[in-house]
């Protein structure tokens, strides 16, 4: 299935994918949606990993089950920043990470 | 050569007699201590006497000359293998002439201080300065190296700060005695410096290697120089300032006058007799050196001297206060001794210049330490040290009034007292080197006798002033020194000096020089004669005459703006555009450059606090863009 | 125990001992008689010294002891004194002893004063004793810390920001110091081996010149920030002013003397070459130092500063003296050090004391003290005499030896700084009489001055002990220059056999 | 096939991160997360492609929907991000992918020479029990510690103040 | 395998036990004295710590994924001991009545979060090693946000949950770059496969940038301060202390073993992260009032100092860092324990409200003087031996201009923690805070603090030892 694409061109999209994910992570408002950034670096590394192991190392496992451990990070990560956001939510009454200065300087 | 060992008494009893009066004299009654300095002085002025008997007239003399004799040396401290302080006495001709000159006067004037310091507060404390004063100046004397002789040359200007500065709480004493230190400190400096360089030409300190005529030494001193002047010639001009500092040339004469807030007998002692003779006696010490290796300098000392005999005379006419007029007069005569010695050769005949200033010291420091004393007198019956308070003393004050006659004799040069011989023998070695010099001797001869009876006559004579309460001549203790000073100052001058005191150590005959000694009495006489005219009665020819001298006479009676000129200098120049802009300089600039590396540190601090916004935001982004910062500069320096 | 150990063990013992008091009067006589014992035990360490050169024990270190402390980075603490450390040690038991009688009556927290009293005293010892670079630095820094809270608490005046300034710059010449130790250090085995801090291995070998035309400069400025090398020089006034008596004396009279004593042990003995290369810059600092800390001192009016900026001056003249690299100059320098920090010390004590009786220390707003309080007034004018180098005072022999053996150099150009340095002693004098005249001579200027007492018998031993210490060195200087001089060959001769560029 | 997912990833990511209403954002997150699933099926990595889908797109994308449910209104509209932040957002990202772009392009990756490992369950089974090398039971008895520790994090942060009436 | 090897992991294992011990205690003890869980959990631990220092064995496990060695164990305990401290300072915390119902939960993310350390010193792929880097961070934002009270509290939670996510998110692309140049994730083989090529140090880059974040490197450490200000002190002490030095500990063994053969390519990397560090947080450091956030910046200064001992690869950079940990530990929970004392009797938390505290509280005043100067690095406390060695290794590397301006640094730095000293002893105060005496609990761990500050410096052999197992770990 994948003959006759290169590697760099899963790489290309999974670096474009990552700094997307910064760039939302560095300009969203939302809380929220500043996690999805998030999300979408973890993904955009585990497409790293699996096309490495894929491409250049297909005798072992390495890079997949990275990736795989990679999402459970994500899951257990997410799960604590939802707890975190809500108790934000709780005191803000919003969630707008503007509003999250009142530790500065 | 050991039999001189008991010369070290000499100088040990004054430093015992210091020790014990400075430590424990607050405890006893003052009498007790003023006794101890006098007895103790005392037995150093035997001591002398009897150094000077056995060594002039015992077994010291030999064909070729007195020998030095060290009785006594140890080592003080080490510089290097050749360059060691030694303290040690040294015994030669002028040495112990000047032990003689210093002990006598200065147990005059312990004795003459009994009475003239009686009651005063501090009492104690001036004897114990007096015997720290004698021991300083005879040390200086003795000493065997150029080192030592300025250890004690500083301990000697000290106790004459001391001295000065006795009534401290007078602001004018104290101003004076900081003058006179300081000014004499400047000379010093000169001095040590001179004494650095010629250390370093000739490696040694020793006066014995130093002064040996033809001596190898100097080897290495030809090629030296430093400015285009020679490294001995440095050498021993800046010696000659140090000389210079301490005997009051002109121009670092300013603190002279001033120094006569000391008290009076301080005044007889140290500013007439002894301290103010240790220039002289250093260049006369150096003599040798100065004579061979730096001639140029030895011009310098002849004309240095030459002007400030002639300065001091002038303005000599024109004070009022009787210390002052004394003052300028010791000034006028250690020019004297300066120019003898710069106008002389060295080696018999030629070497009278030599012979002649230290005849001068020995006479002079006879008639003047007298007419200070009596000064002292006339003082301590009118309490005023102004001219115009006095008159007509001779009838209250009778001793003190023929012992003043017999000083102001002998200094005017009047013949066969022992001012006349002294003087004569300076001009006639004047004479022989240079006219110009001797011309302006010959004339200052005749100012000293016209501004000397000008005292005279106006404190002696003349109608009586409203004094307070009727002069009375003073205690006896007073006037046996007086008496016994006066006697000196006639006699004095019977001394055969050319025999004993010459620059190389060999007696040589001399004579009268007629075509000199004529003139000189003459215009002595002249002196004293228009003195007569002009004062022996109250007259407002002098005010006149004043007058008519317009500025001349003011500039003379304000000293020609010397110490304005000093004071501008010290005050204004040093004070206030360097060392004030140096403290500012300090405070602001450097202190301010470190200071300022705090601050700035402190404002950058405050500056960059918007980096830490608390936006999460504004953090991520730092992160990322300083990793790629980081990967870029990398990844650049890296392929 | 190794007697030097003693040194440092019987002020931490004595520190111990105050914990233990509960107020100034138990702290002050636990200070009194620990320093007390110091002040003996270093009699007889210069005894044993003596006694030990007398039989002819040539070694150029006495009473050492090495233990090993790091062993992997062959750190040891290895102590061992030559007659200059001696000497040393002898200036400073004399000055902390009079610190302790001088600070008698410190009422405000005085357990703590007395403890950071000594702490300091403990670095000053552990300094002149190691001859491990890191003990030494070690020590060095352990003297320089207790600064702070001794000017910072019992100061006076802007005392919290004088006491930063001064601890941060003197830390800042230590962080130059630490990189010049580890310069050393790490060129300590230039034909491998293993490295050291042994300051008497490393004197074996020649250190590569590369190395220490780098290091030298930090190593040198390091220690010359700590003795006022201008123009790092501006902590002291301030600190100075600041600071209260018992920590002026030590200060100025025991601390800014490990700038010198390192000036000389590290940086110029174990880099010859480039002390010789470099030594003109800093001759030329030292010159402007002396006559610029003399000029200073003649404006100004507080006491303490005029004291200042005569210890610049002053220890100018010890780095100067150093730099001229022949035995009777460095000998001088020694001599000025050892001087300087007992006249200093007096000063400063007798600082203490007029200003604990007039409350002030400006000079124009005292005069004719001399009556009312003669025996402080005369000390005092004994002080100013040594330091405007009277003869007979220690002052005069440290400066004459100094000024003689600078002079003794071949070359021009280090006889005509001698000659600029040398003028300083007419500004010396001219700022010493104008504070005497000022503050002692002359009518009372001030009516309340006019029942003022008397030194007490604390103050008189304490300034006694001092003056009699000036005396004996200004009286006898001798044995003090020999005991100096001998040891001086080493280095000497280690900085002679370099060949001048 | 490749490249319409790669489209599908890369047009919702950019949507993900610019939409102005949330649920769209998660909507568009999804898409993207179901897309790299795809990518990892074309790889020939099922397990890998179903864990995407079950865990990563049903459970965190399922979470984080709850919590947008849990927080906002479902009409809310974000205001447009702040100005410099958009610019050092965009800067960022352009300087970065442009750098690691460049640098993954001139890299030149070399294929191991090793046989390839069927990709299996038992092969990933096995692994996964292993405790030699490339076994990977460690890291999963470790993650499991993580995720209860996450677990008692989360419960003590969201847990009811006792004291404090709140509004959730 | 068998069993018995898991003796190796002793310290992870024991661990583990404990928080399920603490966990049925929990469980088992009422609602009313849930307070009685602090004395079990402490006493625990303080077995747990006890038995970590006997002497084990060296090996591998789980084919080289997990190693132990003499020198990560002593890391290990060294980290061990920290907690054992930083539970005694925070039992006088536990016991306020708003923390009751939480006790056992503070115990076991701790402990759940040391575990992941203890894996991460031990890691010997990057597998296992971020694993243990993620479970050593999540936990901690549910305790930084521990004070549910305090706003400030939950956005310290937010505030790092997220960053350290972003960050992971980056260390994460650097490893993956990585496991693409070499083609594994195990240490070994990426130590024989590395070199130096554009792609490994892009991915170096961003792995380094990953542990900044931990170790708080500028421009990585925004996150520090305002978490640290945020977060309750005792999460604070041992997000500074322990977090870190764990970070710091697997950052020195990764550059020394993983990244041996480019270290060509790394040492101008950590030299200017290390000026840059060094000199912000100073300048950062020098205007604080709140004394958290002084601590922070200070302890990110010091984490510019670690980096000093990085350059001095070998031995004695690996043993410098680890012994300035171990006085660093010491040092500052010595000075958090003192902050958090007096917070705990007074509220007080800014540097001005401590003013005339040695009036009403000298032993606390001389402890905290004691500590900032072992952290300026002034003799004799322990702080100015691990500074100096680590400036030692920095220039056995050659580094001097480094070195000086790391010690002008360290001058600055005295600068304000002078300032925290004249607060104490100089500044007066109208109403300082009022004489209280502490939890034994809490002097207990003081003392602690101070025999070690002391003893650290002085007892030579504890650097020798360390010495010597670096030696044997790094060959």
């Amino acid at each position: 299935m994948i003959q006759g694409i290169p590697l760099e061109h899963f790489l290309i999209v999974s670096t474009i994918m990552f700094f997307l994910g910064v760039c939302g992570f560095i300009i969203r408002r939302n809380l929220i949606t500043m996690l999805m950034a998030i999300e979408l670096i973890l993904n955009s590394v585990n497409i790293n990993f699996v096309v490495f192991n894929r491409y250049l190392y297909p005798d072992q496992l390495q890079g997949q089950f990275f990736s795989l451990f990679i999402v459970g990070i994500a899951a257990a990560e997410a799960s604590v920043a939802i707890a975190l956001i809500i108790n934000i939510y709780r005191k803000l009454q919003n969630i707008d990470v503007e509003n999250v200065n009142e530790l500065k300087f | 050569m050991t039999g001189y060992t008991y010369t070290v008494f000499i100088i040990l009893i004054p430093l015992v007699m210091f020790l014990v009066t400075g430590l424990l004299g607050m405890k006893w009654r003052p009498i007790v201590s003023g006794l101890l300095g006098t007895i103790g002085m005392g037995t150093s002025w035997a001591l002398s006497l009897m150094t000077a008997g056995s060594y002039f007239f015992g077994g010291a003399h030999h064909a070729e000359g007195f020998q030095s004799i060290i009785p006594f040396e140890l080592t003080w401290l080490r510089f290097t293998e050749t360059l060691i302080i030694k303290m040690g006495i040294l015994l030669d001709p002028i040495s112990v002439m000047m032990l003689v000159v210093i002990t006598t006067i200065s147990f005059m004037v312990h004795l003459y201080s009994l009475g003239y310091m009686h009651g005063e507060k501090g009492f104690q404390r001036f004897y114990a300065f007096l015997s720290l004063f004698t021991f300083s100046m005879l040390g200086l004397v003795i000493a065997t190296n150029i080192f030592q002789m300025y250890i004690f040359w500083e301990l000697v200007g000290v106790s004459s700060f001391l001295l000065i500065g006795f009534y401290y709480q007078k602001p004018s004493a104290v101003s004076a005695s900081k003058k006179a230190f300081i000014v004499t400190r400047f000379a010093d400096l000169g001095f040590l410096i001179g004494i650095l360089i010629l250390s370093f030409v000739t490696g040694t300190f020793d006066f014995a290697k130093l002064t040996e005529p033809g001596t190898a030494i100097f080897g290495s001193a030809a090629s030296m120089s430093f400015m285009g002047i020679s490294a001995m010639t440095w050498a021993m001009t800046l010696i000659f300032i140090g000389g210079a500092g301490k005997s009051a040339m002109f121009p670092l004469h300013i603190w002279l006058p001033d120094a006569m807030e000391g008290p009076t007998p301080v005044s007889a002692l140290i500013h007439a007799a002894t301290m103010v003779v240790a220039g002289v006696f250093l260049v006369a010490r150096m003599f040798p050196v100065i004579h061979f290796q730096a001639p140029a300098a030895q011009e310098i000392i002849g004309y240095v001297g030459g002007f400030t005999s002639l300065f001091a005379a002038v303005i000599a006419i024109t004070q009022y206060d009787i210390k002052r007029v004394l003052a300028f007069s010791t000034l006028s005569q250690l020019g004297y001794m300066m120019l003898a010695l710069g106008v002389s050769g060295y080696g018999g005949e030629e070497g009278l210049g030599y012979m002649a200033s230290m005849f001068h010291l020995f006479t002079h420091a006879m008639f003047k330490a007298l007419l200070f004393l009596g000064a002292g007198s006339i003082i301590h019956a009118v309490h005023s040290n102004y001219m115009y308070d006095m008159g007509g003393l001779r009838k209250y004050l009778p001793i003190t009034h023929i012992t003043f006659l017999i000083a102001c004799l002998t200094i005017a040069g009047v013949p066969f007292l022992s001012g006349f011989f002294s003087k004569d023998e300076i001009l006639v070695a004047a004479l022989h080197h240079n006219k110009i010099l001797f011309a302006v001797e010959f004339i200052v001869a005749g100012l000293t006798a016209f501004y000397m009876f000008r005292l005279y006559f106006s404190v002696f004579w003349g109608k009586d002033r409203h004094y307070h309460h009727t002069p009375h001549e003073s205690p006896l203790v007073m006037t046996i020194p007086l008496m016994f000073l006066a006697v000196a100052s006639i006699f004095a001058g019977y001394i055969p000096f050319h025999h004993l005191v010459t620059s190389d150590k060999i007696g040589f005959a001399t004579e009268m020089n007629y075509m000199v000694a004529v003139p000189s009495v003459l215009i002595g006489l002249f002196g004293i004669a228009m003195a007569w005219i002009l004062y022996k009665k109250e007259s407002d020819v002098p005010a006149k005459l004043a007058k008519s001298w317009g500025i001349l006479y003011t500039a003379t009676y304000n000293k020609f703006y010397w110490d304005e000129i000093y004071l501008f200098v010290t005050r204004k120049i040093i004070f206030n555009y360097i060392s004030r802009p140096i403290a500012w300089f300090d405070r602001h600039i450097i202190d301010g450059f470190m200071v300022g590396i705090g601050l700035v540190t402190e404002k950058v601090s405050y500056q960059i606090k918007g980096m830490q916004s608390g936006q999460l935001q504004h953090y991520a982004f730092m992160f990322v863009a300083g990793t790629l910062a980081l990967a870029l500069s990398m990844i650049y320096f890296l392929m | 125990m190794n007697i030097l150990t003693l040194l440092v063990v019987i002020p931490v013992l004595t520190i111990i001992a105050i914990l233990f008091t509960k107020d100034l009067k138990g702290a002050r006589m636990a200070s009194a008689v620990g320093m007390g014992i110091q002040l003996i035990t270093t009699a007889v360490l210069l005894f044993m010294y003596l006694g030990a050169r007398k039989t002819g024990d040539m070694h150029e270190m006495l009473f050492t002891a090495d233990y090993t402390w790091f062993k992997s980075l062959n750190i040891h603490y290895f102590i061992g004194v030559d007659g200059i450390a001696v000497a040393m040690l002898c200036l400073t038991s004399i000055v902390v002893f009079a610190g302790i009688f001088a600070s008698w009556e410190m009422e405000y927290l005085s357990r703590e004063f007395f403890i950071s009293l000594i702490l300091l005293a403990t670095g000053v010892y552990g300094f002149f004793i190691s001859l491990d670079l890191f003990t030494m630095f070690l020590f060095y820094e352990v003297a320089v810390i207790p600064m702070y809270l001794l000017i910072g608490i019992w100061g006076s005046g802007p005392k919290e920001s004088s006491a930063m300034k001064l601890t941060l710059m003197l830390m800042g010449g230590s962080a130059l110091l630490m990189v010049g130790i580890f310069g050393i250090y790490y060129n300590s085995a230039p034909d491998g081996g293993p490295l050291t801090f042994n300051i008497l291995e490393i004197a074996k070998i020649q250190m590569p010149v590369e190395a220490q035309r780098f290091f030298f400069p930090f190593t040198f400025v390091g220690f010359g920030i700590l003795g006022a090398l201008f123009p790092f020089h501006t902590w002291s006034p301030d600190g100075h002013a600041s600071a209260p008596t018992a920590v002026s004396m030590l200060h100025a009279g025991v601390l800014m003397k490990l700038g010198g004593y390192g000036c000389f042990r590290v940086a110029m003995f174990l880099m010859p070459q480039a002390a010789q290369e470099m030594a003109w810059i800093f001759i030329i600092l030292t010159t402007i130092s002396v006559v610029y800390g003399a000029f200073g001192a003649i404006w100004q009016k507080d006491l303490k500063f005029i004291n200042a900026y005569s210890s610049v001056s002053h220890c100018g003249l010890v780095i100067f003296a150093l730099l001229m690299m022949n035995q009777t100059a460095m000998d001088g320098a020694i001599l000025q050090m050892i001087s300087h920090g007992l006249m200093t010390a007096l000063f400063f004590a007798l600082i203490g004391m007029i200003y604990g009786r007039t409350h002030t220390r400006n000079v124009t707003e005292m005069g004719g003290l001399m009556k009312v309080i003669p025996f402080l007034a005369v000390v005092y004018m004994i002080a100013g005499f040594a330091s405007l180098g009277l003869p007979g005072l220690s002052g005069f022999v440290a400066e004459m030896t100094v000024f003689v053996g600078a002079f003794q150099h071949t070359d021009m150009f280090h006889r005509v700084v001698t000659v600029i340095v040398a003028s300083s002693i007419v500004i010396t004098a001219v700022y010493i009489l104008r504070v005497v005249g000022m503050m002692l001579l002359g009518p009372i200027k001030d009516k309340h001055h006019e029942h003022l007492e008397d030194a007490k018998w604390f103050e008189k031993l304490s300034t006694v002990t001092l003056v009699l210490a000036v005396a004996a060195i200004g009286i006898a200087p001798l044995w003090l220059s020999d005991i100096i001089l001998s040891s001086l060959k080493p280095i000497v001769d280690k900085l002679a056999m370099v060949i001048p560029f | 096939m490749f490249y319409m997912f790669s489209g599908i990833i890369l047009i919702c990511s950019l949507l993900t991160i610019t939409t102005r209403k949330i649920l769209r954002a998660a909507v568009y997150l999804l898409c993207v997360l179901l897309a790299t699933a795809g990518l990892y099926f074309m790889l020939n990595y099922q397990f890998m492609a179903a864990v995407q889908l079950t865990l990563y797109a049903g459970g965190i994308v399922v979470l984080i929907i709850f919590s947008i449910l849990l927080t906002h209104h479902i009409s809310h509209r974000f205001k447009h991000p702040d100005i410099t932040k958009l610019l050092m957002g965009i800067g960022a990202a352009a300087v970065g992918s442009g750098l690691v772009i460049a640098t993954i392009l001139s890299h030149s990756f070399q294929a191991g020479s090793t046989p390839e490992l069927p990709v299996d369950m038992t092969v990933i089974g096995t692994q996964l029990l292993s405790t030699e090398k490339n076994g990977y039971v460690l890291p999963f008895e470790l993650i499991s510690i993580l995720l209860l520790a996450a677990m008692i994090a989360a419960i003590v942060i969201a847990k009811k103040d006792k004291n404090k009436n709140s509004e959730i | 395998m068998n069993l018995g090897q898991f003796i190796l992991m002793r310290h992870e294992l024991l661990l583990t036990l404990a928080a399920v011990a603490i966990l049925i205690a929990e469980v088992a003890t009422s609602e009313k004295n849930k307070a009685r869980v602090i004395p079990f959990a402490l006493g625990l631990f303080a077995l747990v710590t006890i038995i970590g220092f006997i002497p084990g064995q060296e090996g591998t496990l789980f084919g080289g994924s997990y190693q132990s060695s003499q020198l990560t164990m002593f890391m290990k305990n060294i980290l061990n001991m920290a907690v054992l401290i930083i539970f005694l300072q925070a039992e006088g915390w536990l016991r306020k009545e708003e923390n009751l119902d939480k006790i056992s939960e503070y115990f076991i993310l701790t402990i759940s979060t040391l575990i992941g350390m203890n894996f991460m010193i031990s890691a010997g792929d990057f597998l296992i090693f971020y694993i243990g880097l993620e479970t050593a961070t999540i936990p901690i934002a549910g305790l930084a946000a521990f004070d549910k009270y305090k706003s400030q509290s939950a956005e310290a939670g937010i505030k790092l949950i997220l960053s350290s996510a972003l960050s992971s998110g980056v260390l994460l692309f650097g490893l993956s770059l990585l496991y693409g140049a070499t083609g594994s994730i195990y240490f070994v083989d990426i130590a024989t496969k590395i070199q130096p090529n554009a792609l490994i140090a892009l991915g170096f880059i961003f792995f380094v940038s990953g542990m900044g974040f931990k170790i708080s490197l500028v421009p990585f450490h925004f996150w520090t301060a305002d978490v640290y200000e945020g977060a309750p002190i005792n999460v604070t002490s041992y997000l500074s202390v322990v977090s870190k030095g764990a970070a710091a500990f697997i950052f020195t063994i990764i550059l020394f073993t993983v990244f041996k053969n480019i270290v060509d390519m790394w040492q101008p990397l950590i030299y200017t992260l290390a000026v840059f560090t060094m000199t912000l947080a100073n300048l950062f450091a020098l205007r604080q009032n709140n004394i958290k956030r002084f601590l922070a910046f200070s302890s990110i200064a010091q984490a510019g100092f670690i980096l000093l001992g990085v350059l001095g690869v070998g031995e004695l950079g690996m043993t410098s860092v680890v012994y300035f940990v171990l006085v660093y530990v010491f040092t500052n929970l010595g000075a958090f324990g003192v902050v958090a004392a007096i917070h705990n009797a007074s509220g007080v938390e800014t540097i001005s409200g401590y003013n005339g505290l040695y009036k009403t509280n000298p032993k606390l005043s001389l402890l905290m003087t004691l500590a900032l100067f072992s952290l300026a690095g002034i003799p004799p406390v322990a702080g100015f031996f691990g500074k100096f060695f680590l400036f030692t290794a920095a220039a056995g590397s050659g580094y001097y201009i480094l070195v000086l301006i790391a010690v002008l640094n360290a001058t600055i730095s005295l600068y304000y923690y002078l300032k925290v000293v004249k607060a104490m002893f100089i500044d007066q105060n109208d109403q300082p805070i009022p004489t209280f005496r502490s939890s034994n609990a809490m002097r207990i761990a003081l003392v602690m603090c101070v025999a070690g500050v002391f003893i650290i410096g002085f007892a030579s052999g504890i650097f020798e030892y360390i010495r010597n197992i670096s030696q044997l770990f790094l060959n």
